[in-house]
């Protein structure tokens, strides 16, 4: 278990990135002085004054933060620790830095801080570091300085308004072919495409259609089972995730999270629910729609664990049989710290799973996945940092494990993919779910 | 001696009083006009009820999951906080002070409570100052401007307890007593002190988003 | 015994000798300020000699301090030196002794201050 | 719209289909459409084991499909569907197949008048659009934002014309893609091409570009604007002179730009879906006059009524003097015109439609899982299962309700005919 924690600097620092490699070399100390203040100038204002001003260095928000707890209490990889080498400097230096300096606060902010808000619950005066850290970046959007995998899934996102290159009619195709397949299963079963009126949008993430279409096909059982009046859409606007809003690019985040919006509307749905995805759920909840000048989503959004809930709790799912064996629960932040919807998942949980047990801390106290953020998206070359850099969850879910759990239900896709790398890397030897899995493992279905 | 004491004790409380009193009405006008102008969100998403429940569990020693994991700095940054505004305040040479001047008074602790009171002042200080030096995450954050800063709030306690105890060179003493607490009034709102000004709003906006809009606790 | 060791000697007696006498003679004038409306005393009383103050002070007439006041206006030929200062100078609410402890304050201090001359802060009177 | 004074309206209400009989004669039944002259329903139909077929007015197409999808009428109330056969897609018009078949077919769009059909096709990796079974002569690595001329006759959209493959990022951002105008690429490739619009006359066109990660701006014809913003969204052409606007933001707020110069005088959080009245003499758009209110503005100035959820598919009436739109506060929805709110809230409204004579509006509604047509904020007494949308008649007395009644079990389809006067009172 007790791995030895990365030595910070060197070792990071011999990763290639050809995102961020290339991106520095074409830096000027002129260029990055007059983009950093142009950054500082029209895009921020009284928050970043006041929580740079406030903090008083009292460094309680340091046991917030995984990567700090799994770095054997490394100071570099406090909240404030990060902000430090980031924002602080930048602030001291009037943007008089060197391109050595942006490679580095490329790296701490894109790869180092999964923007999960923990601190913000540690910092007694609520200083919002996912906030900073999200200046920082983007200031290297700005600059060009991106990890090459990240800017690449944000050009996806520009040239397909979805996160993986997924042309227009592969993603109809995909549909349709989960659809036959799970009529083989429910021969009633629809998939319902363009569907105008419907009740709901079922929307979904990019990698659900390229890894993972067994969840598309789950979905599609639970969906029909229940006799929910859902639809998909045919076009672009079907992916509800955004990773532009994690490499800073804002105008992109904006134009994606438009497109969503505009396809339910046109849609004429009254809801959209999403699959079990964390990120997605932030970007159309509360950061991209801002960004829009929507105050709360124009057509609401419910994540797949809120909806679970109701479907479970109305009857509309029956459980056939509990699933044996003891599981535990990984909260994700964007639904939990992000939209509290850790009590709803521990009602589903318990009415679908024999024996829960908690994993400690949990609810909106629960740590990182170390893969949010968009920090899993920044590709192979950070996969060993990202593991490494949350040794704590391992020590987490054992803890879990030796009280008897075998099974992590993770539902959201950054977790998962995190929380994945850490059952191998470290030997737990759990199984790894999405609530969906479980649910339709276990719901009654028609014979 | 009359002279310097006639101007700190005079003037140069005024100055101060204006300074701090103005400052923070500068403070908290510009930067209400600067969030206006860059971040109107803050005021799109502050929520008056949840702002306050998350002030609340936040300014209650133990009422967060923070202070329950931190006990002894929970209980000294408590105690020291409370001290530092209510000694002041209530202490029976400082209500004489305000009597003589204005005419005001109101009730004052005993001189022995105010003298256990300042050591707890003195001694979160010293207690502050080995956590910046021992933690490696504080002392990693800490500058220079973070000692001077635990400097200025912690002279007027240590030159009043001196002073009060007419220790040798107490006139003196007795001087810079005053001149350290015009000068820590002086420094709230312009140096990271400026925490008791914004402390409401950034934990208030924290848990207005927190509470009204992520429907989770924030604490 | 060394020349100097005995010069030391003889001066540290007279010293001594020279204080006991001057204390002694000083006796008759040494003083505290009392009122009996102090129930509580939050300080050391204050030490006052009234004549060596006076004089240093140049204060010839009584009613410098122990005025009288008629109708708001001081009587020039009136003193007071008969009574205590709460006599006249009540109590707030009966009470608070806050605004007695003013008075003597202004009354002392505030001159003290206007005349630079003599003790003005509270380690300065009130002597522990 | 096409022809409609050649419908019939005469006032009356004809039944059209037994739907509710349509679950004897198949397998499964999907979601029903009506023909915009109501004279037809149809829906997609499981005739047999992996067999399905179209059913238009009580009787299935003869041609059997292993799949059939995205039914759609075009204007002049031809029936396509997307079919396959054995794999091979093509698009089916009133049953009968188009000759060429494709590896897929989507995104079905009609001109106005509705000859003229267009989908997006893909075949052996190569993607282009087909126009009445006219495939493009040139194949792209992809294509999207399929958009086509007023009269159906050009079709633009968007593809790569530099080879980029994933992860080379610094190539994508010296500019791998352009639009391309019936299957011919402009010479200026961007990195970025969106939403774009063709002129009135259908000879130019104009599109959303991204020249780097940072610099937005509005191509014409391939030449971008001299200007740059931080975004922009969709352009459009004036129909009066031909002149290009779209909204740019500028210091992170919205405003109309005019050829790449300022146009309204002031600015908005959010500024969209701008349109031109039929003369083009005025603009109108959705837009937040602050954070997080929505309303529309006339040019350039902004109705003071809003709502707080959305502002969504405003409309001109012919006249160009009014505004119609559609907006929902606490959830709940309603038609505002020219800048007042019906009376009423819905669970959900569609897109208002102005009389010809621009005097009245009217809008399908839904309230409690049953739908309407409320015209000038007075809904008809009678609710639907499902609903078409209402056309008025030429003469904007008549409005035409096509309707299916009936509960969840069985429904029977009717064409009905009334004077707007049964509604409004």
């Amino acid at each position: 278990m007790a791995e030895p924690a990365i030595k910070n600097s060197e070792q990071i620092d011999k990763i290639v990135d050809e995102g961020i490699d290339t991106g520095i070399a074409r830096l000027t100390p002129e260029k990055i002085e007059q983009v950093i203040n142009k950054v500082l100038k029209t895009e921020t204002g009284a928050r970043l004054k006041t929580y740079v001003e406030t903090c008083v260095h009292c460094g309680l928000c340091s046991e917030a933060c995984h990567y700090y707890l799994s770095h054997d209490n490394d100071p570099k990889f406090s909240p404030a620790g990060k902000v430090k080498q980031t924002i602080w400097e930048i602030l001291k230096k009037k943007g008089k830095v060197d391109p050595e300096f942006i490679r580095r606060i490329s790296r701490i902010a894109s790869t180092e801080c999964n923007l999960c808000r923990r601190c913000a619950m540690y910092c007694p005066f609520g200083i919002d570091v996912a906030y900073l850290i999200t200046i920082v970046r983007r200031i290297c959007h700005m600059l060009g300085v991106t990890p090459l995998y990240q800017q690449d899934t944000a050009h996806s996102h520009s040239a397909n308004l979805n996160q993986m290159w997924v042309k227009e009619d592969e993603y109809i195709d995909t549909l349709q072919w989960q659809e036959e397949e799970a009529q083989d299963e429910i021969p009633y079963l629809r998939i319902p495409v363009e569907k105008e009126g419907a009740e709901i949008f079922y929307s979904v993430i990019a990698p659900e259609l390229k890894f993972r279409a067994q969840l598309i096909y789950q979905a599609a059982v639970i969906l029909n089972v229940a006799g929910v009046d859902f639809t998909m859409p045919a076009t672009p606007g079907w992916d509800n995730s955004d990773l532009c809003m994690f490499t800073g690019d804002n105008e992109m985040m904006g134009r994606l999270k438009k497109a969503h919006f505009e396809t339910a509307m046109r849609l004429k749905v009254k809801r959209i629910v999403m699959g079990e995805c964390g990120h997605a759920f932030r970007s159309v909840y509360d950061v991209g729609n801002r960004w829009l000048a929507w105050k709360m989503p124009p057509i609401p959004v419910i994540h797949a664990v809120e909806f679970y809930y109701e479907l479970i709790k109305e009857g509309k799912i029956k459980i056939a049989k509990k699933y044996e064996g003891a599981v535990t629960f990984q909260d994700p932040c964007n639904i939990s710290r992000g939209r509290g919807l850790h009590e709803m998942a521990r009602y589903v949980v318990n009415a679908t799973c024999e024996e829960f047990i908690e994993m400690h801390p949990n609810r909106e106290h629960n740590y990182c996945c170390c893969a949010g953020g968009g920090v899993i998206n920044a590709g192979p070359p950070y996969k060993m940092k990202r593991i490494k850099g949350n040794r704590i969850k391992a020590e987490q879910l054992f803890a879990a494990k030796a009280r008897g759990a075998k099974v992590v239900i993770a539902p959201c896709h950054n977790c998962h993919g995190g929380i994945e790398d850490i059952i191998h890397h470290y030997g737990l030897d759990m199984e790894l779910y999405f609530l969906g899995d479980i649910i339709y493992k276990i719901m009654e279905k028609p014979v | 001696m009359h002279d310097i004491y006639n101007f700190v004790s005079g003037p140069l409380v005024w100055v101060s009083f204006i300074i701090f009193f103005g400052g923070i009405l500068y403070r908290l006008i510009s930067m209400a006009v600067l969030a206006k102008k860059k971040d109107v969100i803050v005021y799109e998403y502050m929520s008056l009820q949840y702002g306050l429940r998350s002030i609340l569990h936040w300014i209650i020693p133990f009422g967060t999951v923070k202070w329950q994991k931190n006990p002894i700095f929970t209980i000294v940054t408590f105690t020291f906080h409370i001290c530092l505004i209510f000694i002041p305040i209530f202490l029976f040479a400082h209500i004489i002070l305000w009597k003589e001047s204005w005419d005001i008074s109101w009730w004052y602790i005993s001189d022995i409570a105010a003298d256990v009171l300042t050591i707890v002042v003195i001694a979160s200080c010293i207690f502050f100052l080995v956590r910046r030096i021992v933690l490696p995450d504080v002392k990693y954050l800490t500058s220079i401007s973070d000692y001077v800063i635990l400097g200025i709030v912690a002279a007027p306690f240590i030159t009043g307890f001196w002073t009060y105890h007419q220790w040798p060179g107490f006139r003196i003493m007795g001087i810079i007593h005053i001149l350290s607490g015009e000068i820590m009034l002086a420094a709230i709102p312009f140096t990271r002190l400026s925490h008791m000004i914004f402390f409401p709003f950034t934990r208030g906006y924290m848990g207005s988003e927190f509470g009204a809009v992520r429907h989770a606790k924030d604490w | 015994m060394e020349k100097r060791t005995v010069m030391v000697y003889i001066v540290i007696t007279l010293l001594v000798f020279s204080f006991a006498v001057i204390s002694g003679f000083s006796q008759e004038d040494v003083s505290t300020i009392q009122d009996s409306a102090f129930k509580e005393k939050m300080r050391p009383p204050v030490r006052f000699l009234h004549d060596e103050h006076n004089e240093t002070a140049l204060i010839e007439e009584c009613n410098t301090c122990h005025h009288v006041y008629e109708e708001g206006e001081k009587a020039e030929d009136e003193s007071s030196e008969d009574m205590e200062c709460s006599e006249c100078h009540a109590l707030d609410d009966g009470k608070n002794p806050m605004s007695l402890v003013k008075i003597y304050h202004v009354r002392c201090k505030r001159c003290h201050q206007e005349k630079k001359a003599g003790p003005v802060m509270c380690g300065e009177c009130h002597v522990k | 719209m096409h022809n409609i004074s050649s419908w019939a309206w005469e006032i009356g209400k004809k039944l059209i289909a037994d739907t509710g009989k349509w679950k004897d004669m198949f397998e499964n039944i999907e979601e029903p459409y009506v023909s915009p002259d109501g004279e037809k329903i149809a829906a997609v139909v499981k005739t047999g084991e992996m067999e399905f077929s179209v059913c238009e007015n009580d009787a299935p197409w003869e041609r059997r499909f292993d799949k059939v999808w995205y039914l759609k009428f075009g204007p002049d109330n031809r029936l396509t569907a997307l079919v396959s056969d054995t794999g091979a897609w093509t698009v089916a018009v009133d049953g009968d197949v188009w000759e060429n078949t494709f590896d897929f077919v989507w995104n079905t769009k009609f001109g106005t008048d509705g000859k003229n059909i267009t989908v997006a096709a893909q075949k052996e990796m190569e993607y282009f659009a087909v126009t009445n079974d006219i495939p493009w002569e040139t194949g792209f690595s992809s294509l999207s934002n399929l958009t086509i001329s007023r009269d159906g006759k050009r079709v633009a959209g968007v593809v790569p014309t530099v080879d980029v493959s994933e992860g080379e990022i610094f190539k994508f951002q010296e500019g791998c893609y352009s639009a391309v105008v019936d299957g011919k690429p402009w010479d200026t490739n961007f990195v970025n091409v969106w939403d774009m619009a063709f002129s009135h006359d259908s000879e130019h066109v104009a599109a959303e570009v991204r020249t780097s990660l940072y610099d937005y701006t509005i191509a014409v014809d391939g030449v971008p604007w001299d200007k740059i913003y931080t975004s922009v969204w969709m352009p459009q052409f004036s129909p009066a002179n031909g002149s290009v606007t779209a909204p740019v933001r500028i210091a992170g707020k919205w405003t109309l730009a005019r050829d790449g110069n300022p146009f309204w005088n002031r600015s908005f959080a959010q500024l969209w879906h701008h349109m031109y009245s039929p003369d083009g003499k005025k603009i109108a758009a959705i837009v937040a006059p602050k954070f997080g209110r929505w309303t529309v503005a006339v040019d350039g100035k902004p109705w003071s009524l809003t709502f707080g959820d959305l502002v969504t598919e405003a409309v001109f009436s012919p006249d160009g003097n009014r505004v119609a739109c559609i907006g929902k506060e606490d959830g709940k929805w309603t038609i505002a015109v020219d800048g007042k709110a019906w009376g009423g809230v819905y669970d959900m409204v569609w897109q208002p439609v102005f009389s010809p004579d621009s005097r009245s509006v009217a809008a399908k509604a839904e309230k409690n899982g049953r739908y309407t047509i409320v015209i000038d904020g007075k809904p008809f007494k009678d609710s639907y299962k499902a609903l078409g949308d209402p056309v008025f008649s030429p003469d904007s007395e008549k409005i035409l309700i096509k309707g299916i009644e009936g509960d969840a079990d069985g429904g029977k389809y009717y064409r009905q005919v009334l004077p707007i006067t049964d509604i409004t009172g």
